[in-house]
């Protein structure tokens, strides 16, 4: 059964599930899971929910500008976005800036975009990093761009929902402000995380299997949903759905 | 009002602070060129709020000092070689912000004010390399947290590329509104266009929300293609081939070289 | 979405804080009259800036406890009759404005910041009234004098009357962008539309930039001439001869009941 | 020959030329000397001066709302601007909220508009105000929307220039911080201003006549910017230059 659908569809499906029942999710450039993921949970709400693609001509609905994605996030109006991160550490801190001692980076990533501002406004931000190696799942990032949390007297709308990786998913717990592992994708192990997670994480006894996505979530996925992600991500949507861009 | 490229680029001193835009808007790569041909120095680039193919042009072709970015993106045709190697070398200064603060630090220029409040960013390590950024609190409530103070941004240039502009110098942008922001906040705005509108831009009911007044415009050339090899909005996309083969030889010092000379200086030679 | 004028009445609840147009701008005179219809009381009325018409008639009615606007002014037609008449008996708390200050307190709610700051101001009287601006300094400039904050301007409704609107809340306001901070700045956005637009406005490059996009918007009601007396820039202008007829009658208390009668009570009525 | 022109016709061409060499003018509403002024500038600048003009669709420069008047002088880009008042008094506060002791105010004035900013942004702010009484010209207003004068920590790029009335041209003199008599319009005299005049002003012992306009541009107002100004202000227009609205 796991061999029916591709880890992207995976991923879609996982990430989509996250967003049953909001308003309003927005989503980054160079996005193409989460902006998948996005349309999918569109297309199961009925006309519920407003998805906003950053970079794309036909899914943002903003006249505003560059600012207005943030100045919309602030008045309360997004209720769900993705950030990444070159690095990730256990306290979900997001590094998109680079690796070594700043400013004399060995590594440097492009920057931190709007992850300091919207990490604190958009109440259900979902981490999302295909790559899980210990080289990104690190003990502590080496810069800040964002912190995954804040002390208490800090105006702070929204933080860590979850975490997203080509292996699992982890839950983040913020009384505990730490990650909790809660499924593995079908073919993975629990000790394969661990191996290759450099931060410390919590788990329950029993770690379920990630859900495949059932019959119906597929077809909707791989159809309206395909047709919808290619006007944005042609390669992508090619390369997992087999689909051509007629424009 | 109406000019060419090359005295946009005349008229962008050394060291000025220039705010451009991201790959996304309205990306004058014309003029972009003309800079590199005149051998601009010690530019201080403003990304509003990212730069892309344009900063590293810039960066590599040795005419930036400091670079003030959220970001440094070629989307997805990966890392900026340049501006990588700029960093590496230590020969470029980067001011590493955030998206929204500065659009705000533009504000604050656009309302002629000294700083404007901004949410987020407490407890990022971006506030502790900024001496522009600081730690307010709200006046009205003193039971409310820390919150960040950006510093006005005040650009000496805004350099764009938009669809039409006409003859007064009003330049249509569309819903790319950061250009409309940044015109406002810099001293002075150059703009090539594809097309320079006949008539005027204001007059129509239908365009003139879309318009940048003439009034903070400073220059305009007609440039069609400026944007090229990046994209303009609603026109065309970016020239994928000519952008791979870009990357391909920006990753030398070399290869960066015989590009430019085939692009920029080759070009401006054969005039 | 779409609804009708009395819906969008009955969604401006009683002491709702609801920003207003000026009779420049866009102004739904059409919802005005159905919320006096309705017997609205004690609404927080905004002017951004000003108000005007609609601002006299909702206060006359007794639909207003209080007024926070930079001016009450009817234009050429001369001084707002029934604006002095509550002033003069005391039935109306006016908190005293200046523009820029009512667009920077929309700005900074626009922003989700708790204040922004506003330049000029410092020793007028105005501040002295106003608790919610204070003085405050530029934390970059320790030797820089004094500068105006004002608190963030939430308001529950805005209320307004565009050319077009379409099916999915997006409405076109053209360059009277007053109204795209009031929408962004607002909880809701009620607006009443000349005509229904067959598509989409975001769709179309030249309209696009001009429209604020149904996100924003909760509900949308046509009404042919909605702004009517009043007029609706680039449509139509203003019934010179209705309007005043108006001033005349709002001279008494009498004269007052007799146009709600006919042009409020009356239409309603014969529903 | 002070009958060869109208009353109004000596205030713009007074105002007009106020405003020579400047960039950038942006006139209120509901002033239409000033605007016509401004427009007679326009004309006489060789396309140096440009005119802004609220309330105007054909010739307002403006797209983004409300606040870009605001914005836009404070970005040092107009360079004069015009006030009234319900009351002005000698050291050029202006009172446009009301008469009495605010807020139970007898006189009930529109409300401060702008004034309260642009008075400190704008360089050359020309007050102006048709009647000149004592009522208008008092000692002290009973409330300042905005102040002539600020203190010498206060950020303030602009303030009064002049004031024009129906009866004279006062300077203000920024080191004095009062009211100096420029010129009385032909007509007119020194008695008739002190006696409505309710504020101290200075003056030098020889008062000028305002100089009347001349010939070429009497034929200049009444030509173009008659016509020009016939837009905005056509009942104004129709009475002092007989134009009449084509549109």
């Amino acid at each position: 059964m796991s061999t029916d659908f591709a880890p992207e569809e995976l991923l879609i499906a996982t990430v989509a599930d996250m967003l049953t029942g909001l308003g309003h999710v927005a989503v980054g450039a160079q996005s193409p899971i989460p902006g998948t993921a996005a349309l999918l949970a569109r297309a199961r709400s009925g006309g519920g929910l407003r998805v906003s693609m950053l970079g794309s001509e036909t899914h943002s609905p903003f006249t505003d500008g560059g600012r207005e994605l943030f100045d919309c996030a602030a008045q309360g109006r997004i209720d769900a976005f993705f950030l990444g991160g070159g690095q990730i550490d256990g306290q979900a801190n997001i590094n998109l800036v680079g690796i070594g001692d700043y400013p004399e980076t060995k590594v440097r990533f492009p920057g931190s975009f709007g992850s300091a501002y919207l990490y604190f406004l958009v109440p259900r931000v979902i981490l999302f990093r295909e790559e899980h190696t210990a080289r990104v799942l690190v003990p502590k990032v080496d810069f800040v761009s964002a912190p995954g949390v804040s002390e208490e007297n800090t105006y702070r709308k929204g933080g860590p929902h979850a975490l997203v990786t080509g292996r699992c998913v982890f839950d983040f717990d913020d009384a505990a402000k730490r990650f909790r592992l809660q499924s593995i994708h079908p073919g993975h192990t629990v000790d394969e995380v661990r191996e290759h997670t450099g931060f410390n994480f919590d788990m329950p006894d029993d770690v379920p299997e990630t859900p495949a996505p059932d019959a119906s979530t597929l077809a909707l996925l791989r159809g309206d949903v395909a047709e919808a992600v290619t006007e944005r991500y042609p390669a992508f949507a090619a390369k997992v759905f087999g689909t051509v861009n007629a424009a | 009002m109406m000019t060419s490229i090359e005295d946009l680029a005349a008229r962008i001193p050394d060291g000025a602070r220039v705010a451009l835009a991201p790959d996304y808007s309205g990306v004058s790569m014309a003029t972009v060129r003309a800079l590199i041909a005149r051998g601009a120095k010690d530019l201080h680039l403003i990304g509003v709020p990212s730069v892309g193919f344009q900063g590293d042009m810039l960066i590599g072709a040795g005419c930036v000092a400091t670079l003030e970015a959220a970001a440094v993106t070629l989307d997805e045709y990966g890392p900026a070689p340049q501006f990588n190697a700029a960093i590496k070398a230590g020969a470029l200064k980067m001011i590493d912000g955030t998206c929204p603060a500065i659009h705000a630090g533009l504000q604050a220029a656009e309302k002629g004010i000294p700083f404007m409040p901004v949410r987020g960013i407490v407890g990022s390590d971006l506030l502790t390399h900024r001496d522009d950024w600081t730690i307010g609190h709200d006046p009205f409530d003193e039971e409310d947290g820390p919150i960040v103070m950006v510093k006005a941004i005040r650009p000496d240039v805004t350099l764009i590329h938009a669809p039409l502009a006409d003859c007064h110098g009003n330049v249509w942008i569309g819903v790319r509104r950061e250009m409309m922001l940044m015109a406002h906040a810099s001293r002075n705005t150059l703009v090539t266009a594809e097309e320079i509108y006949d008539g005027d831009l204001l007059a129509d009911e239908r365009l003139a929300p879309g318009t940048i007044p003439g009034l903070y415009v400073s220059g305009v050339a007609e440039a069609a293609n400026g944007a090229w090899p990046v994209g303009l909005f609603g026109r065309y996309g970016p020239d994928d081939a000519h952008l791979r083969d870009y990357l391909q030889r920006a990753r030398t010092v070399d290869g960066f070289a015989s590009y430019l000379d085939e692009f920029v200086h080759a070009p401006k030679a054969a005039e």
